[in-house]
């Protein structure tokens, strides 16, 4: 997960453009990673996570192509339905609800730090409202919890965003490296019991790229 | 990857394609992925609608008839399909009476038919759910993802379809599925892992000696890896899991399947079903019906699981009951 | 080698067994490995006998039952039952208008029914033999063994078990028999080797690329070697190898079996099905009817067989005709 | 295929015992070479042709065992009945033809070289009878046919059954050599059709194991 340099004209707050671009990021990465997030849920999964994610954001950047919207949530919204509508699977309700309530939480033209902390701080909740996981299950929480912790602590220190979102990606793959020695207790690497020790989990791993992306798109270098 | 396949994207579609041309007296709704009886729809009788990945085939379209299912949602291989597809089906076989959505227990499946089930209550369509998991081999809690629903899934179709097919109001058919998940119990076992077409390799390597045990129908490996041993062994072996979960007693009667999972010969399922007959007569248990066959698959992997359902006679009359589907059919 | 089974030597005896408790509908004698009908021997109606090496399950015991075979003679797997079944089987089930042999054009299949042809006479029963020899794969001629029996054997049971059914006497049946076996062509290609329990290593090794095209039925390579391609274009293969040696018209009607070897997944026979049905429908041939699963098996070889037969109109409506048997059901 | 001595007490002429013994001696090297057999009918045809032999020659065994043959052929005859029986397969009822053709042609207590060499040609031709096979056409035939010449030729000049039958399964053992390079017309290996070339033809190979045993039957050394 290498940062590209990305201009930063608009340091301090998301526009419209940028809510697209992040969901054409995190196309991007899911088109580069798709073997490697499959290969992980083959280990502890069967083995389409890669496939799933990639179906569902290619969808999705289709999507947001084709809208002309009026506030920075519009275009996460409608990635968010277009992931429910089809990836299948646990990932797809998840990631398109949490897509689907942060999109709702940032209906205004442009959102600032603070804002865009309180809408992910929603998707994290549709997730674990969905799916019932805690923080050490090993899923996407894993990784989305940290990640929702360093952007809350940077927007409370006053950072701009593309800190912000740098410090959650971080966050974010420090969690995603921190499934690999847990015993899964949802989702169903948990048919394994003590076996999904030792593999790192696949939505965690997504999850980080999500993160990543959005660091990208917010401008970090 | 060896598979008779064009390309593992269009798998699914062509698939579909295939079964329509197949199955002239099915309905194929190729952009909504819907199989659906030819008759569906039919006023005030409940409608049973099931759905999961693909791979398992026969499941779920093969079960798609008269006494059964009244339309299947195959999602992409091994993942669910979106509350879109099931709402298309909803819509397609409700006759007012209400729709019964089967659910395999797995995060996925739970989650996008709980999405459609919100969709259809908006659309005016009344929908129970139940949810199979009968897998022994997972160990049920509150605290994990709970057990998967694999073989009961055949059973709990026929069963309350038949119910249904009698014009039973929704309550009871969902009453019945329920009372058939609770009665039944799985275990797998599986000598190779699968290949799934978009992965392109097989799940995980097994030594020409070991089995996986306690496997689901995903290609994900079992429980623990074993030596492998001799058929009647691991029907012990499984019967045991079984059994120690839901005990039976002399007298009790059972309808049960030995089922392949895709790439184990016939006449290996039939020395298994030789070694589960032979034990439950030991232990007075009386199998009053039986499959013997590829029902729920995991693509081509080699192996293959039992599942014991504790069968009241209101059960084994419903089994007995007409079918006419393309993967079960008797009666008339 | 990794099977569900005890011992090499002690399959067939306990497939055997498992097929009688599986089945209580049929008789199975266990010492002279004899399948047949329940109500087998009725008096005036022509018996259907079939039999061949085990292996290819379903085919032949689970095609015992009304409207189809009369008794099924096992032999080891891939092995020719002995004269001495043959003739049990044939006492089992005559009632009095004579047995149809139908034997698939193997040497050792031809060569041990022939010896209980003559055995039967010797106790006074009226036998006909038709020999089965669709595949294409195989040039016909005199100086050889002549081709292999394969899928049409199905077409072949079917369609002749109906009209001895029906009450057809001995002549009449077996020349339906032979209508059928001459209007049936069958094409099968391999990805992977099948694995008899007695050898315990498959039969060859395949690169990962590539595929056996012409195989038979018993783990033997095919005529050639290919590199893998794109369903399509296999089943243009088959369709060609097929049309050219039985070429069909615009409007012509035929049955077709798009057939599992054992270890293929159902979905990819439901998207070979689909390029089959795509292929003729090109060419205006009606696929009148049509089986796509697994019948007639080699082990766990993953492979796929297409067999088409020109069908007339009676022929299509004994094939409509009811059949009651494990293995192909339908009709009241 | 190494050969053991065995003591010529009744050199030119076969009882009723070595009869027996025959059989017990094919059984005996059937079953060394069991895997073998399966083995080169598992690259040109069904991997059956060992364990075939192996049940037939095992029951056969039995069966002559429990004998009190009053001809040298009543043993045979039997064993040729058994074949049949028990082997199945186009192994079987040409072995066991040709057994019971052999033992017909032998209903007197005693034979000598001469009507042994007939015997064997009975044989052969109930082989040729049944399966239609011709020489070259890669099957047992091409063992079976050189064997008998040389047994023939053997007898012709004089030679004792020990000379005659050494010849027999010397020449026997060049026949199954010689099916390598052949295209198999008959049997299942036909169907590879060139692809049959390249491998010794399995049933040419029981054969030679059939006359080798009785070369040591009749005390070659
Ligand atoms: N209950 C849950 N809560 C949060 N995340 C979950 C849950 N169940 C599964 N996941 C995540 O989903 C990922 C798997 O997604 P995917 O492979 O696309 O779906 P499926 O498991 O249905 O095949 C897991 O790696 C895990 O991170
Ligand atoms: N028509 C025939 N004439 C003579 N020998 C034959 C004929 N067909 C097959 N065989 C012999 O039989 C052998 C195969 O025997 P076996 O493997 O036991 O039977 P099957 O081919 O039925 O599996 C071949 O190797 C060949 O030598
Ligand atoms: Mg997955
Ligand atoms: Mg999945
Ligand atoms: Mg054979
Ligand atoms: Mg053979």
């Amino acid at each position: 997960m290498t940062t590209s340099p990305v201009p930063t004209m608009n340091g301090d707050s998301v526009d419209t453009d940028r809510a697209r671009t992040w969901v054409q990021a995190i196309a991007a990465a899911v088109d580069q990673h798709k073997d490697h997030l499959t290969q992980l849920d083959s280990a502890i999964g069967d083995a389409d996570h890669g496939t799933n994610m990639h179906r569902g954001f290619s969808a999705a950047t289709t999507a947001v192509a084709a809208m002309e919207p009026d506030t920075v949530g519009a275009a996460l919204i409608t990635a968010g339905t277009t992931l429910i509508s089809t990836v299948g699977g646990a990932s797809g309700p998840l990631y398109g609800g949490a897509f689907r309530a942060i999109g709702k939480a940032l209906d205004t033209p442009t959102a600032g730090t603070q804002q865009l902390a309180a809408a992910l701080a929603a998707g994290l909740a549709s997730i674990q409202k969905l799916g019932a996981a805690a923080p050490g299950d090993k899923t996407m929480i894993d990784a989305y919890a940290p990640a929702l912790a360093a952007f809350q602590q940077q927007a409370g220190a006053g950072a701009d965003l593309a800190a912000a979102a740098t410090a959650a990606a971080d966050a974010a793959e420090v969690g995603m490296r921190s499934t690999t020695p847990m015993q899964a207790r949802k989702g169903r690497a948990s048919y394994l019991g003590a076996r999904s020790i030792g593999h790192q989990d696949p939505g965690a791993t997504s999850t980080a790229l999500v993160f990543r992306a959005l660091a990208e798109t917010l401008g970090a270098r | 990857m060896k598979k008779f396949i064009n390309a593992p994207e269009a798998v699914l579609a062509e698939a579909l394609s295939g079964i329509a041309a197949a199955h002239p007296e099915l309905k194929v709704d190729a952009e909504n992925k819907v199989i659906s009886r030819g008759d569906a729809g039919r006023r005030g009788k409940v409608a049973l609608v099931s759905g999961g990945g693909s791979g398992h085939e026969p499941l779920h379209g093969g079960f798609v008839g008269l006494g059964m299912l009244d339309a299947a949602c195959p999602g992409e291989v091994f993942t669910s399909p979106v509350p879109g597809q099931m709402l298309a089906a909803a819509q397609a076989v409700d006759g007012g009476a209400g729709v019964l959505f089967i659910v395999k227990n797995y995060t996925g499946d739970v989650l996008n038919f709980q999405m459609a089930a919100e969709l259809a209550a908006e659309e005016g369509i009344t929908v129970e759910t139940v949810l199979v998991d009968d897998d022994v081999a997972v160990k049920d809690s509150t605290w994990t993802a709970g057990r998967r629903g694999t073989g009961a899934t055949v059973f709990v179709e026929k069963i309350a379809g038949a119910l249904a097919e009698q014009g039973a109001g929704l309550a009871a058919v969902a009453e019945m599925a329920k009372r058939v998940n609770a009665a039944s119990r799985s275990f797998a076992v599986a000598l190779t892992a699968c290949t799934t077409p978009a992965s392109g390799k097989p799940g995980f390597d097994l030594p020409e000696d070991e089995m996986e045990v306690g496997v689901g129908i995903h290609g994900e490996p079992g429980r623990r890896r074993e030596k492998l041993r001799p058929a009647k062994e691991i029907v012990a072996t499984a019967l045991d899991a079984i059994l120690t979960d839901q005990p039976l007693d002399t007298g009790d009667e059972t309808i049960v399947m030995v089922n392949g999972l895709g790439g184990t010969p016939l006449i290996e399922l039939y020395v298994v079903f030789n070694e589960v007959a032979a034990a439950l007569a030991d232990k007075g248990v009386v199998v009053a019906r039986n499959l013997v066959g590829n029902y729920v698959t995991s693509l081509d992997m080699a192996g293959a699981s039992l599942t014991v359902c504790r069968a009241d006679a209101d059960m084994l009359s419903l089994w007995d009951a007409p079918v006419n589907t393309p993967a079960l059919r008797w009666g008339s």
